[in-house]
Protein backbone atom coordinates (compact mmCIF):
# COMPACT_ATOMS: atom_id res chain seq x y z
CA UNK A 1 0.00 0.00 0.00
CA UNK A 2 2.76 2.35 0.96
CA UNK A 3 4.29 1.79 -2.38
CA UNK A 4 1.03 2.46 -4.25
CA UNK A 5 0.94 6.02 -2.02
CA UNK A 6 4.34 7.12 -3.30
CA UNK A 7 3.95 5.89 -6.78
CA UNK A 8 0.91 8.61 -7.12
CA UNK A 9 2.90 10.88 -5.74
CA UNK A 10 5.10 11.53 -8.79
CA UNK A 11 3.42 14.17 -10.77
CA UNK A 12 6.29 14.53 -13.13
CA UNK A 13 9.50 12.37 -14.05
CA UNK A 14 11.68 15.41 -12.10
CA UNK A 15 9.88 14.04 -8.56
CA UNK A 16 10.74 10.41 -9.55
CA UNK A 17 14.28 10.95 -10.32
CA UNK A 18 14.30 13.38 -6.72
CA UNK A 19 12.65 10.14 -5.07
CA UNK A 20 15.50 7.87 -6.83
CA UNK A 21 17.98 10.13 -5.59
CA UNK A 22 17.11 10.67 -2.30
CA UNK A 23 16.47 6.52 -1.87
CA UNK A 24 20.72 5.98 -2.93
CA UNK A 25 21.46 8.82 -0.40
CA UNK A 26 23.94 10.27 -2.82
CA UNK A 27 23.95 13.50 -4.40
CA UNK A 28 22.72 13.13 -8.08
CA UNK A 29 26.01 13.98 -9.10
CA UNK A 30 27.60 10.76 -7.30
CA UNK A 31 24.84 8.23 -8.91
CA UNK A 32 25.94 6.52 -11.72
CA UNK A 33 24.12 7.26 -14.77
CA UNK A 34 23.30 3.49 -15.71
CA UNK A 35 22.25 2.42 -12.63
CA UNK A 36 19.39 5.69 -12.53
CA UNK A 37 18.22 4.71 -15.80
CA UNK A 38 17.33 1.47 -15.12
CA UNK A 39 15.62 2.68 -11.91
CA UNK A 40 14.17 4.85 -13.85
CA UNK A 41 12.96 2.37 -16.49
CA UNK A 42 11.67 -0.41 -13.30
CA UNK A 43 9.31 2.37 -11.97
CA UNK A 44 7.90 3.11 -14.82
CA UNK A 45 7.30 -0.09 -15.68
CA UNK A 46 5.55 -0.96 -12.25
CA UNK A 47 3.51 2.10 -12.84
CA UNK A 48 2.09 1.17 -15.88
CA UNK A 49 1.65 -2.25 -14.31
CA UNK A 50 -0.30 -0.63 -11.76
CA UNK A 51 -2.36 1.63 -14.74
CA UNK A 52 -1.08 4.70 -12.95
CA UNK A 53 -0.54 7.50 -15.01
CA UNK A 54 2.28 7.79 -17.40
CA UNK A 55 2.67 11.11 -19.18
CA UNK A 56 4.44 11.67 -22.15
CA UNK A 57 6.79 13.40 -20.24
CA UNK A 58 8.16 10.24 -18.45
CA UNK A 59 8.40 8.74 -21.35
CA UNK A 60 10.96 11.63 -23.16
CA UNK A 61 12.58 11.28 -20.03
CA UNK A 62 13.17 7.72 -19.87
CA UNK A 63 14.57 8.20 -23.84
CA UNK A 64 16.91 11.33 -22.37
CA UNK A 65 18.15 8.81 -19.67
CA UNK A 66 18.57 5.64 -21.98
CA UNK A 67 20.50 8.12 -24.22
CA UNK A 68 22.57 9.44 -21.44
CA UNK A 69 23.07 6.15 -20.26
CA UNK A 70 24.54 4.34 -23.38
CA UNK A 71 26.72 7.16 -24.31
CA UNK A 72 28.66 7.11 -20.66
CA UNK A 73 29.17 3.83 -21.63
CA UNK A 74 31.12 4.11 -24.54
CA UNK A 75 34.94 4.40 -23.86
CA UNK A 76 36.18 7.75 -23.42
CA UNK A 77 33.01 9.20 -22.80
CA UNK A 78 34.27 11.67 -20.52
CA UNK A 79 36.25 13.48 -23.27
CA UNK A 80 33.00 13.67 -25.29
CA UNK A 81 32.02 17.23 -25.12
CA UNK A 82 28.70 17.55 -25.98
CA UNK A 83 27.85 14.41 -23.78
CA UNK A 84 29.18 16.61 -20.85
CA UNK A 85 27.25 19.20 -22.18
CA UNK A 86 23.75 17.42 -21.91
CA UNK A 87 25.11 15.45 -18.52
CA UNK A 88 25.35 19.10 -17.12
CA UNK A 89 22.14 20.52 -17.92
CA UNK A 90 20.55 17.33 -16.77
CA UNK A 91 22.25 17.42 -13.42
CA UNK A 92 21.35 21.25 -13.41
CA UNK A 93 17.47 20.47 -14.25
CA UNK A 94 17.47 18.34 -11.08
CA UNK A 95 19.29 20.34 -8.59
CA UNK A 96 17.01 23.76 -9.39
CA UNK A 97 14.00 21.30 -9.18
CA UNK A 98 15.24 20.20 -5.80
CA UNK A 99 15.60 23.84 -4.68
CA UNK A 100 12.60 24.79 -5.96
CA UNK A 101 11.07 21.92 -3.64
CA UNK A 102 12.82 22.85 -0.96
CA UNK A 103 11.82 26.07 -0.98
CA UNK A 104 7.86 25.10 -1.09
CA UNK A 105 8.97 23.06 2.29
CA UNK A 106 10.84 26.13 3.45
CA UNK A 107 7.40 28.14 2.61
CA UNK A 108 4.90 25.88 4.06
CA UNK A 109 5.96 25.64 7.41
CA UNK A 110 6.77 29.20 7.12
CA UNK A 111 3.40 30.41 6.80
CA UNK A 112 2.79 31.17 10.34
CA UNK A 113 6.08 33.59 10.82
CA UNK A 114 4.70 37.12 11.33
CA UNK A 115 6.32 39.87 8.66
CA UNK A 116 5.75 43.00 10.93
CA UNK A 117 5.87 45.20 7.97
CA UNK A 118 3.07 45.55 5.76
CA UNK A 119 3.68 47.40 2.69
CA UNK A 120 1.23 50.25 1.46
CA UNK A 121 0.27 51.89 -1.10
CA UNK A 122 -1.89 55.01 -2.66
CA UNK A 123 -5.11 54.61 -5.03
CA UNK A 124 -4.18 56.54 -8.30
CA UNK A 125 -6.08 59.28 -9.48
CA UNK A 126 -5.91 59.08 -13.28
CA UNK A 127 -6.31 62.22 -15.48
CA UNK A 128 -10.06 63.15 -15.22
CA UNK A 129 -12.05 64.48 -18.47
CA UNK A 130 -15.33 64.96 -16.73
CA UNK A 131 -16.62 67.60 -14.88
CA UNK A 132 -19.91 68.52 -13.05
CA UNK A 133 -21.57 70.12 -16.59
CA UNK A 134 -19.67 67.05 -18.43
CA UNK A 135 -21.41 64.68 -16.13
CA UNK A 136 -25.12 66.56 -16.85
CA UNK A 137 -24.73 66.78 -20.51
CA UNK A 138 -24.14 63.14 -20.41
CA UNK A 139 -27.10 62.07 -18.46
CA UNK A 140 -29.28 64.30 -20.80
CA UNK A 141 -27.81 63.14 -24.29
CA UNK A 142 -28.31 59.57 -22.53
CA UNK A 143 -31.95 60.15 -21.48
CA UNK A 144 -32.41 61.02 -25.09
CA UNK A 145 -31.06 57.74 -26.66
CA UNK A 146 -33.36 56.04 -23.64
CA UNK A 147 -36.53 57.73 -25.54
CA UNK A 148 -35.49 56.89 -28.77
CA UNK A 149 -34.61 53.09 -27.94
CA UNK A 150 -38.52 52.60 -26.61
CA UNK A 151 -39.68 54.42 -29.63
CA UNK A 152 -38.16 52.60 -32.03
CA UNK A 153 -36.88 49.11 -31.57
CA UNK A 154 -33.32 49.48 -32.76
CA UNK A 155 -31.42 46.27 -33.32
CA UNK A 156 -28.30 45.75 -31.39
CA UNK A 157 -25.26 46.60 -33.54
CA UNK A 158 -22.18 44.49 -32.36
CA UNK A 159 -19.50 47.27 -31.75
CA UNK A 160 -16.21 46.77 -30.96
CA UNK A 161 -14.00 50.04 -29.46
CA UNK A 162 -11.31 49.55 -31.56
CA UNK A 163 -13.54 49.97 -34.34
CA UNK A 164 -15.01 53.12 -32.78
CA UNK A 165 -11.94 54.75 -32.15
CA UNK A 166 -10.93 54.85 -35.67
CA UNK A 167 -13.96 56.04 -36.75
CA UNK A 168 -13.60 58.80 -34.27
CA UNK A 169 -10.32 60.04 -35.70
CA UNK A 170 -11.68 60.05 -39.04
CA UNK A 171 -14.75 61.08 -39.02
CA UNK A 172 -15.54 63.37 -35.58
CA UNK A 173 -12.36 65.48 -35.01
CA UNK A 174 -13.51 69.35 -34.39
CA UNK A 175 -17.00 67.94 -33.54
CA UNK A 176 -18.55 68.51 -30.29
CA UNK A 177 -18.22 65.53 -27.42
CA UNK A 178 -22.26 66.27 -27.09
CA UNK A 179 -23.27 65.99 -30.79
CA UNK A 180 -21.04 62.69 -30.91
CA UNK A 181 -22.40 61.07 -28.38
CA UNK A 182 -26.17 61.93 -29.18
CA UNK A 183 -25.78 60.47 -32.73
CA UNK A 184 -26.03 56.89 -30.72
CA UNK A 185 -29.00 55.00 -31.67
CA UNK A 186 -28.62 52.78 -28.11
CA UNK A 187 -27.15 52.87 -24.50
CA UNK A 188 -24.91 50.38 -25.54
CA UNK A 189 -23.57 52.37 -28.41
CA UNK A 190 -23.39 55.26 -26.58
CA UNK A 191 -20.82 53.37 -23.82
CA UNK A 192 -18.73 51.83 -26.44
CA UNK A 193 -18.49 55.36 -27.89
CA UNK A 194 -17.69 57.26 -24.64
CA UNK A 195 -15.25 54.39 -23.62
CA UNK A 196 -13.77 54.53 -26.86
CA UNK A 197 -13.76 58.17 -26.51
CA UNK A 198 -12.21 58.11 -23.34
CA UNK A 199 -9.74 55.39 -24.46
CA UNK A 200 -7.85 57.93 -26.84
CA UNK A 201 -7.63 60.48 -24.35
CA UNK A 202 -5.69 58.08 -22.24
CA UNK A 203 -3.46 57.33 -25.39
CA UNK A 204 -2.85 60.94 -26.02
CA UNK A 205 -4.42 60.80 -28.95
CA UNK A 206 -7.01 63.51 -28.69
CA UNK A 207 -8.24 66.01 -26.21
CA UNK A 208 -11.06 68.25 -25.23
CA UNK A 209 -10.98 71.70 -25.30
CA UNK A 210 -13.07 74.09 -23.33
CA UNK A 211 -16.45 73.30 -25.48
CA UNK A 212 -16.22 69.79 -25.26
CA UNK A 213 -15.01 69.55 -29.23
CA UNK A 214 -12.67 67.22 -30.02
CA UNK A 215 -9.02 67.96 -30.74
CA UNK A 216 -6.17 65.59 -32.13
CA UNK A 217 -3.29 66.08 -30.06
CA UNK A 218 -0.09 67.31 -32.21
CA UNK A 219 2.11 64.32 -32.91
CA UNK A 220 5.65 67.04 -31.51
CA UNK A 221 3.53 67.79 -28.68
CA UNK A 222 2.89 64.11 -27.99
CA UNK A 223 6.96 63.69 -27.88
CA UNK A 224 7.83 66.18 -25.61
CA UNK A 225 5.07 64.59 -23.26
CA UNK A 226 6.11 61.13 -23.01
CA UNK A 227 8.93 59.81 -21.35
CA UNK A 228 11.30 56.96 -22.36
CA UNK B 1 -3.23 65.18 20.26
CA UNK B 2 -0.50 62.62 20.88
CA UNK B 3 1.96 61.61 18.22
CA UNK B 4 1.67 58.01 18.77
CA UNK B 5 -1.83 58.42 17.85
CA UNK B 6 -1.49 60.30 14.88
CA UNK B 7 0.90 57.61 13.68
CA UNK B 8 -1.09 55.20 14.46
CA UNK B 9 -4.02 56.24 12.72
CA UNK B 10 -1.67 57.49 9.49
CA UNK B 11 -0.91 53.72 9.39
CA UNK B 12 -4.26 52.13 9.83
CA UNK B 13 -5.83 54.05 7.21
CA UNK B 14 -3.03 53.07 4.89
CA UNK B 15 -2.67 49.61 5.51
CA UNK B 16 -6.59 49.35 5.71
CA UNK B 17 -7.00 50.87 1.99
CA UNK B 18 -10.12 52.54 2.94
CA UNK B 19 -11.59 52.52 6.29
CA UNK B 20 -14.55 54.27 7.82
CA UNK B 21 -14.60 56.45 10.94
CA UNK B 22 -16.14 54.28 13.11
CA UNK B 23 -13.95 51.39 12.32
CA UNK B 24 -11.05 53.78 13.18
CA UNK B 25 -12.20 54.82 16.47
CA UNK B 26 -13.22 51.17 17.65
CA UNK B 27 -9.77 50.18 17.00
CA UNK B 28 -7.34 53.20 17.98
CA UNK B 29 -10.31 53.58 20.86
CA UNK B 30 -10.10 57.00 20.90
CA UNK B 31 -13.26 59.27 20.79
CA UNK B 32 -14.67 60.47 17.59
CA UNK B 33 -13.44 64.51 18.62
CA UNK B 34 -10.13 63.45 18.82
CA UNK B 35 -10.11 61.57 16.03
CA UNK B 36 -11.80 64.00 13.55
CA UNK B 37 -8.82 66.79 15.17
CA UNK B 38 -6.15 63.90 13.73
CA UNK B 39 -8.16 63.82 10.26
CA UNK B 40 -8.06 67.48 10.03
CA UNK B 41 -4.26 67.53 11.43
CA UNK B 42 -3.29 65.00 8.87
CA UNK B 43 -5.24 66.92 5.98
CA UNK B 44 -3.52 69.84 6.30
CA UNK B 45 -0.72 68.24 6.40
CA UNK B 46 -0.70 66.41 3.48
CA UNK B 47 -3.26 68.21 1.02
CA UNK B 48 -2.38 71.54 1.34
CA UNK B 49 1.45 71.20 1.46
CA UNK B 50 3.58 71.56 -2.04
CA UNK B 51 6.32 69.00 -0.60
CA UNK B 52 3.34 66.29 -0.56
CA UNK B 53 2.50 63.88 -3.57
CA UNK B 54 -0.74 62.25 -2.11
CA UNK B 55 -3.44 63.40 -0.18
CA UNK B 56 -5.89 62.18 2.40
CA UNK B 57 -10.03 61.71 0.91
CA UNK B 58 -12.80 60.93 2.75
CA UNK B 59 -14.45 59.42 -0.31
CA UNK B 60 -18.33 57.41 0.01
CA UNK B 61 -17.44 57.38 4.28
CA UNK B 62 -13.99 55.62 3.23
CA UNK B 63 -10.76 57.44 4.31
CA UNK B 64 -8.35 56.59 1.52
CA UNK B 65 -4.89 58.35 0.79
CA UNK B 66 -4.96 59.36 -3.04
CA UNK B 67 -2.49 60.50 -5.31
CA UNK B 68 -2.53 64.31 -6.28
CA UNK B 69 -4.00 65.18 -8.95
CA UNK B 70 -1.28 67.10 -10.59
CA UNK B 71 0.52 63.89 -11.44
CA UNK B 72 -2.28 61.73 -12.86
CA UNK B 73 -0.53 62.14 -15.94
CA UNK B 74 3.41 61.16 -15.03
CA UNK B 75 1.85 58.43 -12.71
CA UNK B 76 -0.62 56.72 -15.58
CA UNK B 77 3.04 55.74 -17.24
CA UNK B 78 4.42 53.64 -14.74
CA UNK B 79 1.17 51.56 -13.96
CA UNK B 80 0.00 49.14 -15.77
CA UNK B 81 -3.29 50.13 -17.65
CA UNK B 82 -4.99 46.88 -19.23
CA UNK B 83 -7.03 48.29 -22.83
CA UNK B 84 -10.44 47.52 -23.03
CA UNK B 85 -9.65 47.04 -26.71
CA UNK B 86 -8.35 43.15 -25.84
CA UNK B 87 -11.78 42.19 -25.19
CA UNK B 88 -14.52 41.11 -27.71
CA UNK B 89 -17.99 42.73 -27.97
CA UNK B 90 -19.82 40.07 -26.25
CA UNK B 91 -16.81 40.08 -23.20
CA UNK B 92 -17.20 43.77 -23.14
CA UNK B 93 -20.73 43.88 -22.71
CA UNK B 94 -20.64 41.59 -19.66
CA UNK B 95 -17.30 43.75 -18.27
CA UNK B 96 -19.96 46.39 -18.66
CA UNK B 97 -22.73 45.08 -16.57
CA UNK B 98 -20.89 43.49 -13.92
CA UNK B 99 -19.09 47.39 -13.59
CA UNK B 100 -22.47 48.76 -13.04
CA UNK B 101 -23.65 45.71 -11.03
CA UNK B 102 -20.80 44.80 -9.52
CA UNK B 103 -22.09 41.19 -8.50
CA UNK B 104 -24.31 38.86 -10.81
CA UNK B 105 -25.53 34.95 -10.80
CA UNK B 106 -25.34 33.68 -14.26
CA UNK B 107 -28.64 33.18 -14.51
CA UNK B 108 -29.02 36.68 -14.07
CA UNK B 109 -26.52 37.74 -16.99
CA UNK B 110 -28.12 35.17 -19.49
CA UNK B 111 -31.26 37.19 -18.16
CA UNK B 112 -30.46 40.72 -19.22
CA UNK B 113 -28.18 39.86 -22.33
CA UNK B 114 -31.26 37.10 -23.32
CA UNK B 115 -28.80 34.66 -24.66
CA UNK B 116 -26.18 32.05 -22.64
CA UNK B 117 -22.92 33.62 -21.36
CA UNK B 118 -21.41 30.28 -20.39
CA UNK B 119 -18.76 30.49 -22.85
CA UNK B 120 -17.82 33.94 -22.07
CA UNK B 121 -17.86 34.02 -18.52
CA UNK B 122 -15.09 31.04 -19.05
CA UNK B 123 -13.08 33.09 -21.20
CA UNK B 124 -13.26 36.21 -18.90
CA UNK B 125 -12.78 33.94 -15.90
CA UNK B 126 -9.58 31.93 -16.95
CA UNK B 127 -8.02 35.94 -18.29
CA UNK B 128 -8.18 37.01 -15.02
CA UNK B 129 -10.92 39.86 -15.76
CA UNK B 130 -13.58 38.25 -13.32
CA UNK B 131 -13.79 36.16 -10.81
CA UNK B 132 -16.88 34.02 -9.22
CA UNK B 133 -17.53 32.59 -5.73
CA UNK B 134 -20.18 29.67 -5.01
CA UNK B 135 -23.11 30.40 -3.63
CA UNK B 136 -25.87 27.79 -2.95
CA UNK B 137 -25.68 26.26 -6.22
CA UNK B 138 -24.53 28.48 -8.23
CA UNK B 139 -21.60 31.13 -8.30
CA UNK B 140 -21.81 34.99 -8.29
CA UNK B 141 -19.55 36.60 -10.77
CA UNK B 142 -17.71 40.32 -10.14
CA UNK B 143 -14.59 41.85 -11.85
CA UNK B 144 -11.25 41.17 -10.44
CA UNK B 145 -9.54 43.72 -8.51
CA UNK B 146 -6.70 43.50 -10.79
CA UNK B 147 -9.05 43.98 -13.61
CA UNK B 148 -10.31 47.21 -12.24
CA UNK B 149 -6.90 48.73 -11.14
CA UNK B 150 -5.52 47.96 -14.27
CA UNK B 151 -8.27 49.02 -16.70
CA UNK B 152 -10.31 51.60 -13.93
CA UNK B 153 -13.65 50.61 -15.53
CA UNK B 154 -15.49 51.40 -12.25
CA UNK B 155 -14.44 55.45 -12.60
CA UNK B 156 -15.32 54.77 -16.63
CA UNK B 157 -18.48 53.74 -15.43
CA UNK B 158 -19.08 56.52 -12.61
CA UNK B 159 -17.47 59.22 -15.08
CA UNK B 160 -20.87 59.32 -16.89
CA UNK B 161 -23.24 58.46 -13.99
CA UNK B 162 -23.23 55.34 -15.16
CA UNK B 163 -23.95 53.06 -11.88
CA UNK B 164 -27.19 55.24 -11.32
CA UNK B 165 -28.76 53.73 -14.23
CA UNK B 166 -29.61 49.70 -15.46
CA UNK B 167 -28.35 48.87 -18.22
CA UNK B 168 -31.04 46.15 -18.31
CA UNK C 1 15.81 70.06 -3.40
CA UNK C 2 12.57 71.46 -4.92
CA UNK C 3 9.00 71.04 -3.29
CA UNK C 4 7.42 69.87 -6.18
CA UNK C 5 10.40 66.95 -6.92
CA UNK C 6 9.86 65.86 -3.00
CA UNK C 7 6.06 65.49 -3.86
CA UNK C 8 6.75 64.06 -7.12
CA UNK C 9 9.05 61.36 -6.31
CA UNK C 10 6.47 60.70 -3.20
CA UNK C 11 3.97 60.24 -4.96
CA UNK C 12 5.97 57.71 -7.81
CA UNK C 13 6.99 55.40 -4.59
CA UNK C 14 3.47 55.47 -3.31
CA UNK C 15 2.04 54.73 -6.50
CA UNK C 16 4.67 52.06 -7.83
CA UNK C 17 4.16 49.74 -5.05
CA UNK C 18 8.28 49.37 -5.32
CA UNK C 19 10.51 51.14 -7.70
CA UNK C 20 13.76 50.73 -8.85
CA UNK C 21 16.18 54.52 -8.10
CA UNK C 22 16.77 53.90 -11.60
CA UNK C 23 13.32 54.54 -12.85
CA UNK C 24 12.58 57.36 -10.57
CA UNK C 25 15.71 59.04 -12.22
CA UNK C 26 14.21 58.76 -15.37
CA UNK C 27 10.71 58.96 -14.69
CA UNK C 28 11.17 62.67 -12.77
CA UNK C 29 14.11 63.30 -14.70
CA UNK C 30 16.37 64.28 -12.09
CA UNK C 31 20.28 62.98 -10.96
CA UNK C 32 21.07 60.76 -8.90
CA UNK C 33 22.10 62.90 -6.44
CA UNK C 34 19.63 64.67 -6.48
CA UNK C 35 17.33 61.71 -5.82
CA UNK C 36 19.48 60.66 -3.24
CA UNK C 37 18.89 63.99 -1.51
CA UNK C 38 15.52 63.74 -1.86
CA UNK C 39 15.29 59.61 -0.18
CA UNK C 40 17.59 60.95 2.41
CA UNK C 41 14.84 63.40 3.33
CA UNK C 42 11.59 61.51 3.29
CA UNK C 43 13.28 58.49 5.19
CA UNK C 44 14.48 60.95 7.73
CA UNK C 45 11.03 62.66 7.91
CA UNK C 46 8.78 59.62 7.85
CA UNK C 47 11.27 56.72 9.50
CA UNK C 48 12.52 58.94 12.13
CA UNK C 49 9.20 60.62 13.36
CA UNK C 50 7.24 59.32 15.80
CA UNK C 51 4.05 61.35 14.06
CA UNK C 52 4.75 58.92 11.05
CA UNK C 53 3.02 55.23 11.06
CA UNK C 54 4.89 54.44 7.52
CA UNK C 55 8.62 54.65 6.68
CA UNK C 56 10.37 54.13 3.38
CA UNK C 57 12.67 51.19 2.97
CA UNK C 58 14.58 49.97 0.23
CA UNK C 59 13.93 46.38 -0.46
CA UNK C 60 16.57 45.01 -2.70
CA UNK C 61 16.71 47.33 -4.47
CA UNK C 62 13.06 48.41 -4.65
CA UNK C 63 11.71 51.57 -2.53
CA UNK C 64 8.75 51.13 -0.91
CA UNK C 65 6.78 52.53 1.90
CA UNK C 66 5.87 49.56 5.03
CA UNK C 67 3.88 50.29 8.21
CA UNK C 68 5.86 50.44 11.05
CA UNK C 69 6.52 47.88 13.10
CA UNK C 70 5.49 49.19 15.85
CA UNK C 71 1.71 48.97 14.71
CA UNK C 72 2.09 45.09 13.32
CA UNK C 73 0.12 44.03 15.96
CA UNK C 74 -3.01 46.03 15.72
CA UNK C 75 -2.46 46.06 11.64
CA UNK C 76 -2.80 42.75 11.87
CA UNK C 77 -6.47 42.88 12.71
CA UNK C 78 -7.25 44.74 9.45
CA UNK C 79 -4.79 44.06 7.12
CA UNK C 80 -6.28 41.60 4.09
CA UNK C 81 -4.09 38.65 4.28
CA UNK C 82 -4.47 35.98 2.26
CA UNK C 83 -2.76 32.24 3.51
CA UNK C 84 -0.29 30.41 1.77
CA UNK C 85 -1.85 27.19 3.13
CA UNK C 86 -5.29 27.35 0.74
CA UNK C 87 -2.50 26.86 -2.15
CA UNK C 88 -1.84 23.24 -3.42
CA UNK C 89 1.66 22.27 -3.79
CA UNK C 90 1.88 22.11 -7.21
CA UNK C 91 0.35 25.47 -7.41
CA UNK C 92 2.84 26.83 -4.77
CA UNK C 93 5.62 25.66 -6.83
CA UNK C 94 4.46 27.71 -9.66
CA UNK C 95 4.22 30.83 -7.60
CA UNK C 96 7.32 30.66 -5.83
CA UNK C 97 8.75 30.55 -9.09
CA UNK C 98 7.23 33.48 -10.33
CA UNK C 99 8.02 35.24 -6.58
CA UNK C 100 11.46 34.68 -7.52
CA UNK C 101 11.45 35.60 -10.93
CA UNK C 102 9.08 37.66 -12.10
CA UNK C 103 8.05 37.19 -15.24
CA UNK C 104 7.73 33.84 -17.11
CA UNK C 105 6.23 32.02 -20.11
CA UNK C 106 4.88 29.08 -20.00
CA UNK C 107 7.32 27.07 -21.53
CA UNK C 108 10.26 28.08 -19.20
CA UNK C 109 7.86 27.02 -15.96
CA UNK C 110 7.37 24.07 -17.96
CA UNK C 111 10.88 23.24 -18.23
CA UNK C 112 12.16 23.97 -14.70
CA UNK C 113 9.30 22.05 -13.61
CA UNK C 114 9.75 19.26 -16.08
CA UNK C 115 5.97 18.62 -16.82
CA UNK C 116 3.07 20.76 -18.40
CA UNK C 117 1.73 23.75 -16.10
CA UNK C 118 -1.24 24.27 -18.12
CA UNK C 119 -3.88 23.10 -15.68
CA UNK C 120 -2.33 25.28 -12.66
CA UNK C 121 -1.65 28.05 -14.52
CA UNK C 122 -5.01 28.22 -15.30
CA UNK C 123 -6.65 27.70 -11.58
CA UNK C 124 -3.72 30.48 -10.75
CA UNK C 125 -5.53 32.73 -13.08
CA UNK C 126 -9.15 32.10 -12.32
CA UNK C 127 -8.57 32.95 -8.57
CA UNK C 128 -6.47 35.83 -9.36
CA UNK C 129 -2.95 34.51 -8.13
CA UNK C 130 -1.43 35.28 -11.31
CA UNK C 131 -2.07 37.28 -14.50
CA UNK C 132 -0.82 37.51 -17.76
CA UNK C 133 -0.21 39.82 -21.05
CA UNK C 134 0.47 38.28 -24.61
CA UNK C 135 3.70 38.96 -25.96
CA UNK C 136 4.63 37.51 -29.31
CA UNK C 137 2.72 34.36 -30.40
CA UNK C 138 2.76 33.11 -26.34
CA UNK C 139 2.21 34.83 -22.81
CA UNK C 140 4.16 36.55 -20.31
CA UNK C 141 3.02 35.42 -16.57
CA UNK C 142 3.78 36.90 -13.52
CA UNK C 143 1.97 37.22 -10.00
CA UNK C 144 -1.02 39.90 -9.50
CA UNK C 145 -0.21 43.13 -6.88
CA UNK C 146 -3.12 41.98 -4.62
CA UNK C 147 -1.77 38.67 -4.10
CA UNK C 148 1.48 39.84 -3.20
CA UNK C 149 0.47 42.32 -0.77
CA UNK C 150 -2.28 39.84 0.64
CA UNK C 151 0.16 37.10 1.10
CA UNK C 152 4.04 38.80 1.42
CA UNK C 153 5.39 36.21 -0.68
CA UNK C 154 7.99 37.90 -2.14
CA UNK C 155 8.90 39.51 1.45
CA UNK C 156 9.13 35.34 2.54
CA UNK C 157 11.17 34.51 -0.04
CA UNK C 158 13.31 36.85 0.62
CA UNK C 159 13.46 36.11 4.18
CA UNK C 160 14.98 32.34 2.81
CA UNK C 161 17.45 34.13 0.90
CA UNK C 162 15.35 33.78 -2.43
CA UNK C 163 16.84 30.90 -3.87
CA UNK C 164 18.19 31.18 -7.64
CA UNK C 165 16.88 29.26 -10.65
CA UNK C 166 18.41 29.22 -13.66
CA UNK C 167 16.29 28.62 -16.74
CA UNK C 168 17.32 26.39 -18.87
Amino acid sequence: MELLFKFENFEGPLDLILFLVKKNKLSIREIPLSLLADEFMDYLNKMQEMNLNVTSEFIVTASYLMELKSKSLLPRSNEDSEFLKSKEKFYTQVEQYAKLKELVENIKQSDNIDLKNYPVNVRIVFPKVNEKKLKKIIKNTLHEIEIKEKIYQIKKEELSIEVVMSKILTKNIGKNLFEVLKESSSKYEFIVKFLAILELVKLNKIYLDKNYRIKRVRENAKKSNSVN
Amino acid sequence: MQKSQIALIEALIFASRGIKKQDLIKLANISETELDEIIDYLQNKYNNSEEHGIELRNVDGFLRFYSKETFSEILSKIVRKRSLNNLSDTQLEIVLLLATKKKLTKTEIDNIRGKDSYIILKQLLSSGVIKRYKKGRGYIYSLTDVFKDETMIEELVKNFGGAEFDIT
